[in-house]
C-alpha cells in the first residue's frame, strides 16, 4: 500500500488558548484536526485536569510539509509568547494524501 | 451571636467542614480526584440553581426595589479595581499589566462564595432580598473591563502586542459562561415564576446545601493544589488577598445599606465586594491581558482569598451589618 | 386552553426556556459546555427512571390493557418509513439509500420528546396510562428494521459492500442501548413493583423534572451546534422535518384512540409518531447504511424535529387530542 | 422470613435488579457504557454519605459503645488474611506472593456491599447501630498491611526487587482514597451534628438508594467485564471466592454479637467480615507486591464475591444472625 | 539500551466505528491498542464530544512494519470508505519486541 | 523555521503507576510531560475506562536524545518489570529546544 509523506504538528496548551488557536490553524488552511483533553506540567507550573479552563488540551494536525513550516513559523511568532504552550513536528505517512 | 460564636457555626457547617476536608485530602497526598466534568455539572448545577431562583423573586419583586443596589452593584465592580490598582503597584509591587489583572480579580466576584454565604443566612435564619443573585450576575463583568482597560493604558504596546481586540473583550467579560448562564437562568425564573419553581424544587432546591457541600469539598482541593504556588507569589500579594476583602466586605455592607437593601442584602453585597473571581476573571485576562502572570492572580484568589472568605470572612462581615445596620440575630 | 395558551403554558416550562437557553449560549459563542459524561449520566437517568416507573404500572394494569396500544405502536413504527419513503424519494428528492435512512428516524421515537411530553400532561394535571412507556420501548426498534430493509433492497449492492450482516443489524436495532435500558428498566419495574418505587422516589420522582431541565439545556446546545449544517441539507428536507411530524402526530392521536387509550394517552401516541430518533438510529443506520449521509438525518432530526416537536409540537398535538377527543382541560 | 423469602426480598429490590441488568447489558454486549467520572462521582457520593450519617451517629452514642465493636472489626480485619493465606497456599495453591495478595483482600472490605447491607435493613426496618460505618472504616487497612507483611516475609527479596518502601506502603493502606474519605466523612458528621445531618438530607438522604441504585447498575458492569477472565484463575479460587465469604460471615456475625452489637449490628460485622476489597486492597497490592498476578485477585472478588455477596450472601448472613441470634424479623 | 524499530498506526475515526475497527483490528492479529477520546473536525464536519456516540475516538497500535502494511491495506480497502476516518503510520522504536 | 530534533518518550501504563512513574521522571530531570486518560487492551488483558484506577494513562515527554536513553534504560531496568506497560521513542522536532 502506497503512503505519502506528512508532517503531524501537535501543539499542546493551555485549555484558554483553545478558540485562539484553532482559529490561527484555520487561517492558515489546517483542513481539520484533532483535540484530546490532557493534563501537563512544564515551566509555567502544573496543570491538573480539575478545572476545564486551567487544563491542557493537545491539538494534533496533520498538513503537507510546506504548510508545516508556514504554521510553525506563524505559531512562533504569534502564538508561543501569549500562551503556555509547546509545538513540536512529527514525520508521518498518510492515506489518501489529498485530503490534508 | 457574636463573631466568634459565627466563625464557630460557619466552621462547622457542612460545606466548610468538606471544603477543609478537600485541602486536608491534598496535603496528605490521598489520591483523591474528583474528574473535571463532575466539576463542570456541580458548578453549572449551582449557577442554574441560584439564578433561577432569583430569577423568579426578581419577577416577584419588580425592578423598582432592584434598580438601586443593581446600580450600587455596578459601580461597586467598576471602582475597587480603581483602588486595587495603586494599592498593588505601589504597595505589593507588581508591574503594571499584573496589578491590573489582579485588580480586575477583585473587582468581580466569585459565585460559590455568594453561594456559601446565601446558605450561611439561611442556616441563621436571616432574611435577605430573595433576588440578590441578580447582584451577583451584573457584579461579574464590570471589573474585568476596568481592569482590561487599565492593563492596555498603562502599557500601551500590550494591546498591539497580541491580546484580543476589544470587541473579543467584552464578549469574553460579558458572555463568559457563568456570566451567561446566571444570567440566563434569571431570565428562565422570571419567566417560569412560582409555577416552574415548584415543579423543579426537588432538584433546584431540596438537594442544593448538599451539592454544595460536595462542591465545596471539590473546591478544597482545587484550591490546595495552588498552595505550592504560595511561595511564588510573594508575602505582600497574601496579604493583599487577606486584607483588601475586609476592606471591601465593610465598604460593600454600607453600599447595600445606602441602595435600600436589608441587612441581610446588605451582608451579601458585602460578600460580593469581598469576593475575587476566579473563573471569568481568569479566563479573561489570559486572553485580553496576556502578558499578566497567571500564577500571582489565580493563587491570591483561589490559595489565599477564596478559603479566607468562606471560613473567616463570611461570620466577620456578618458581624459588620450586625454591628452597624442592626436587626440581626 | 386554546393552543395559543398551550403553546405559552409550554414555552413558559423549566425544560423548555432552558432549551431556548442552551441554543443560544451556542448562537452567542459563550463557550459554556457540558461535558459528555454529563450527557450520558443525565440520558441514563431519564430512560431508567421512566423505565422505571413505566414498568411498576405496567406489573399493576396487567397486559390485558397494554397489548392493543403496544401493538398499534409497533404497527406506527413499520409503517411510518413505509410511506416516508416515497416522499423523500419524490418529493425531497434524496437518494434511495439517504431516503430509507431518513425515514427510519422518523419511524422510530424519541424518548425526551416522549419525556417533555409527559411533563406536559403533568403540568395540565391530564391523566394518562402510567404504563404508556412501555409504548416508547417497542416504538423504537421497528422503524429501524424497516429502514435498513428499505435501505438494502432498493439498493442491493449495498448489503454486499459494507454495512453489517444481518444479524449485527438485528443486534444493534434490538439491543441499542436506550432500547435495552428502557427494556430493561421496565422489566426491573414490574419485578420491584410499588415498594421498589416507594424507596427510590427521592431519586427518580422528586428531582425528575429538574433533571429533565437540565438535559433540555445540554440538549438545546447539542441542537444548536448542528444548526450550522442547516444549509447544507436543503429545504426540501427541513420542510419534511416539519411538515411530517405533524402529519404523524395526528395519525398518532387517532391511532392511540382507536387503540383504546385514553385522551391522554393517544396524545402521547400521538407525539411518539411525531418524534424522530436521534440516538438508536443513527447509531444503527451509520453501521447498517454506511452509505447513507449522516450529515442529512442528524441535521433533519437535531435541529429541526426535535426543536420543533418540543416547543410548537407539543401544544399542537394536544390541541389535536383535545379537539377530536375531547375530555382534555 | 425464612432464608428463601429474604433472597427473593433482596433479588426484588432495585438496587439488585439493576446490578443484573448490568451484568446483562454486558452479556448482551449492549454497548452501554457509564463513563468513569460517572462511577468516582457516585462512589464519592455513596461513601461521603454513609460516612457523614455514621459521624452524626458517632457524636451522638459516644465513644464508649463503639470501641469494642471497633476493636472486634480491626482484629477481625488482622486475623482474616493469617488463615486465608494457607488456604490459598495449600488447597488453591497460589504462590506465596498471590496467596498474600489474594488474603490482603478477603480480609479488607467492600464499602458497598456495606452498603448494600445496611439498605437491606431499612428494606426489612430491622434497626442496627447507626454509626457502623465507622467499622466499615477501621476494618479497611489492617487487612492490607498484614497482606504485605506475609508477602514480604515469605518472599523477602520481593521487598526488595521492587515494590514501594513501607513508608509508603502504610500511606498507601491508611489514606487510600476510600479510607481518607470514609474516616474524614465520619469526622465531619461528629463535627457537624444533627443541624449538618437535617441541613443535607435532601442531598445524602432523600436519593440516597436511588443513587445507590444507579451505582450497583454500573456496578454489575464492572464485575461482568470481568467474567471472561475467570477461565484464567481456576475452579479453585473460584470456590475459595464462593466459601470463604460464607466462613467469614459467619465468624463475623458471632464476633460482632460477642462484642456487644445488636443483632442487626451483628449481622452488618458479618457482611464486612465476608466482602472483599475491590479498590483499596488492589491499588495497594498493585503498588506494594508488584509481583502478584492482579487478574487473579480482582476477578476473584468482583467477578466472584462481589456478586455472590449482593445477590445470595446478604441473605445468608441475615439468616444466621437470626437463628443464632434471634430478635429479628 | 537497544530499541527495535517499528510501526505506529494511527487511526482517528467516529467513535461508532468502534466496534468494527477493533474488530478488523484483531483480525489481523494485533496484540494490543490504546484508545483515546478525542474531539476532531475534518471533511465530515465537527465531531464535538458532547454526545458519544458523534464524538471521535483515536485508536494506536504498535507492530512490526510488515503487519502495518497489511493493516493499512485493509483499513484502506474495508475500513476508509465506510467510516469518517484518517489513518498514519508512524516510525517508533519500541522495548522489548517480542510484545507486538 | 528552524525546528531541532528531540526524541519524544511515551509510556501507556496503567492509571496506579501513575505515581511511580512521576517520580521516577522526575529523577530524571524531565522537564515537563503531558498526560492522557486512556483505554487499553495488551498481554496483561483489557483495560476498560470504566473505574479509574483500572484504567490506562498515556504519559509523553519530550527530552534530549541523550536523556531519552538513559530514561529508557531506567524504564526498561525499574519499571516495565511492575507494571503493566509499554515504551516507545519516536522522533520529533521542535521550536524552543531550551525548554525540553
Ligand atoms: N518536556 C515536555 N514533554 C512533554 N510535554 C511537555 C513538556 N514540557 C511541557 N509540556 C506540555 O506543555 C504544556 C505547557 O508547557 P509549559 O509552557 O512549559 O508550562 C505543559 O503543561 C505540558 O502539558
Ligand atoms: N488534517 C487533519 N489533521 C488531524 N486530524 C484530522 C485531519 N483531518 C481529519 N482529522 C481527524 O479525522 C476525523 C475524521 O476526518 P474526516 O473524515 O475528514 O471528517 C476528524 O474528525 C478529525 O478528528
Ligand atoms: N501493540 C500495542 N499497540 C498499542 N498499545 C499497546 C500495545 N500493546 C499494549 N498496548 C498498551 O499498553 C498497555 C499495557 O500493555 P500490556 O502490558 O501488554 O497489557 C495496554 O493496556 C495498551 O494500552
Ligand atoms: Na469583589
Ligand atoms: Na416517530
Ligand atoms: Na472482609
Amino acid at each position: 500500500m502506497k503512503t505519502h509523506p506528512m508532517k503531524l504538528v501537535t501543539v499542546v496548551c493551555e485549555a484558554l488558548a483553545r478558540v485562539p488557536l484553532l482559529q490561527l490553524l484555520k487561517s492558515h488552511g489546517v483542513h481539520g484536526y484533532t483535540l484530546f483533553p490532557v493534563e501537563g506540567t512544564g515551566a509555567r507550573g502544573e496543570r491538573p485536569a480539575d478545572i476545564e479552563e486551567f487544563a491542557n488540551i493537545q491539538v494534533e494536525v496533520i498538513v503537507p510539509a510546506a504548510v508545516a513550516d508556514a504554521l510553525v513559523e506563524k505559531l512562533h511568532r504569534d502564538f508561543l509568547p501569549q500562551f503556555a504552550a509547546i509545538v513540536y513536528v512529527t514525520a508521518v505517512e498518510v492515506l489518501r494524501p489529498e485530503k490534508f | 451571636m457574636d463573631w466568634w460564636e459565627g466563625v464557630l457555626a460557619n466552621l462547622a457547617s457542612p460545606p466548610i467542614v468538606f471544603f477543609a476536608l478537600g485541602v486536608l485530602s491534598v496535603l496528605l497526598r490521598t489520591d483523591l480526584r474528583l474528574p473535571e466534568p463532575v466539576y463542570t455539572a456541580l458548578a453549572t448545577y449551582l449557577l442554574m440553581a441560584i439564578g433561577f431562583k432569583g430569577g423568579v423573586a426578581l419577577a416577584e419583586s419588580g425592578w423598582s426595589q432592584v434598580w438601586r443596589p443593581g446600580l450600587a452593584a455596578v459601580l461597586l465592580g467598576c471602582c475597587i479595581p480603581l483602588w486595587c490598582y495603586p494599592v498593588l503597584r505601589r504597595l505589593v509591587r507588581l508591574s503594571p499589566v499584573d496589578a491590573a489583572a489582579v485588580a480586575a480579580h477583585y473587582g468581580s466576584v466569585s459565585a460559590v462564595t455568594f453561594v456559601a454565604a446565601v446558605n450561611y443566612l439561611n442556616e441563621l435564619r436571616v432574611p435577605y432580598e430573595p433576588h440578590a443573585s441578580a447582584f451577583l450576575a451584573v457584579m461579574e463583568s464590570p471589573a474585568i473591563v476596568v481592569g482590561v482597560l487599565l492593563g492596555r493604558l498603562t502599557q500601551p504596546q500590550a494591546a498591539a502586542e497580541g491580546g484580543l481586540p476589544w470587541r473579543q473583550v467584552l464578549h469574553e467579560a460579558l458572555l463568559g459562561r457563568s456570566v451567561f448562564l446566571l444570567l440566563g437562568a434569571l431570565a428562565a425564573g422570571a419567566i417560569c415564576g412560582a409555577r416552574g419553581e415548584e415543579a423543579t424544587r426537588g432538584f433546584f432546591v431540596a438537594p442544593f446545601q448538599g451539592v454544595l457541600t460536595l462542591f465545596l469539598f471539590e473546591m478544597g482541593m482545587v484550591a490546595a493544589r495552588r498552595l505550592g504556588e504560595l511561595r511564588r507569589v510573594g508575602l505582600r500579594l497574601i496579604a493583599f488577598g487577606l486584607v483588601m476583602p475586609m476592606v471591601h466586605g465593610a465598604v460593600g455592607v454600607v453600599a447595600g445599606h445606602f441602595a435600600g437593601l436589608s441587612p441581610g442584602g446588605a451582608f451579601l453585597m458585602g460578600v460580593l465586594a469581598a469576593s475575587a473571581s476566579y473563573i471569568a476573571a481568569p479566563a479573561a485576562m489570559r486572553l485580553s491581558l496576556p502578558q499578566a502572570n497567571p500564577t500571582l492572580y489565580l493563587t491570591a484568589v483561589l490559595a489565599v482569598t477564596f478559603p479566607f472568605n468562606v471560613t473567616l470572612g463570611l461570620p466577620l462581615y456578618y458581624q459588620l451589618a450586625r454591628w452597624w445596620l442592626g436587626g440581626l440575630p
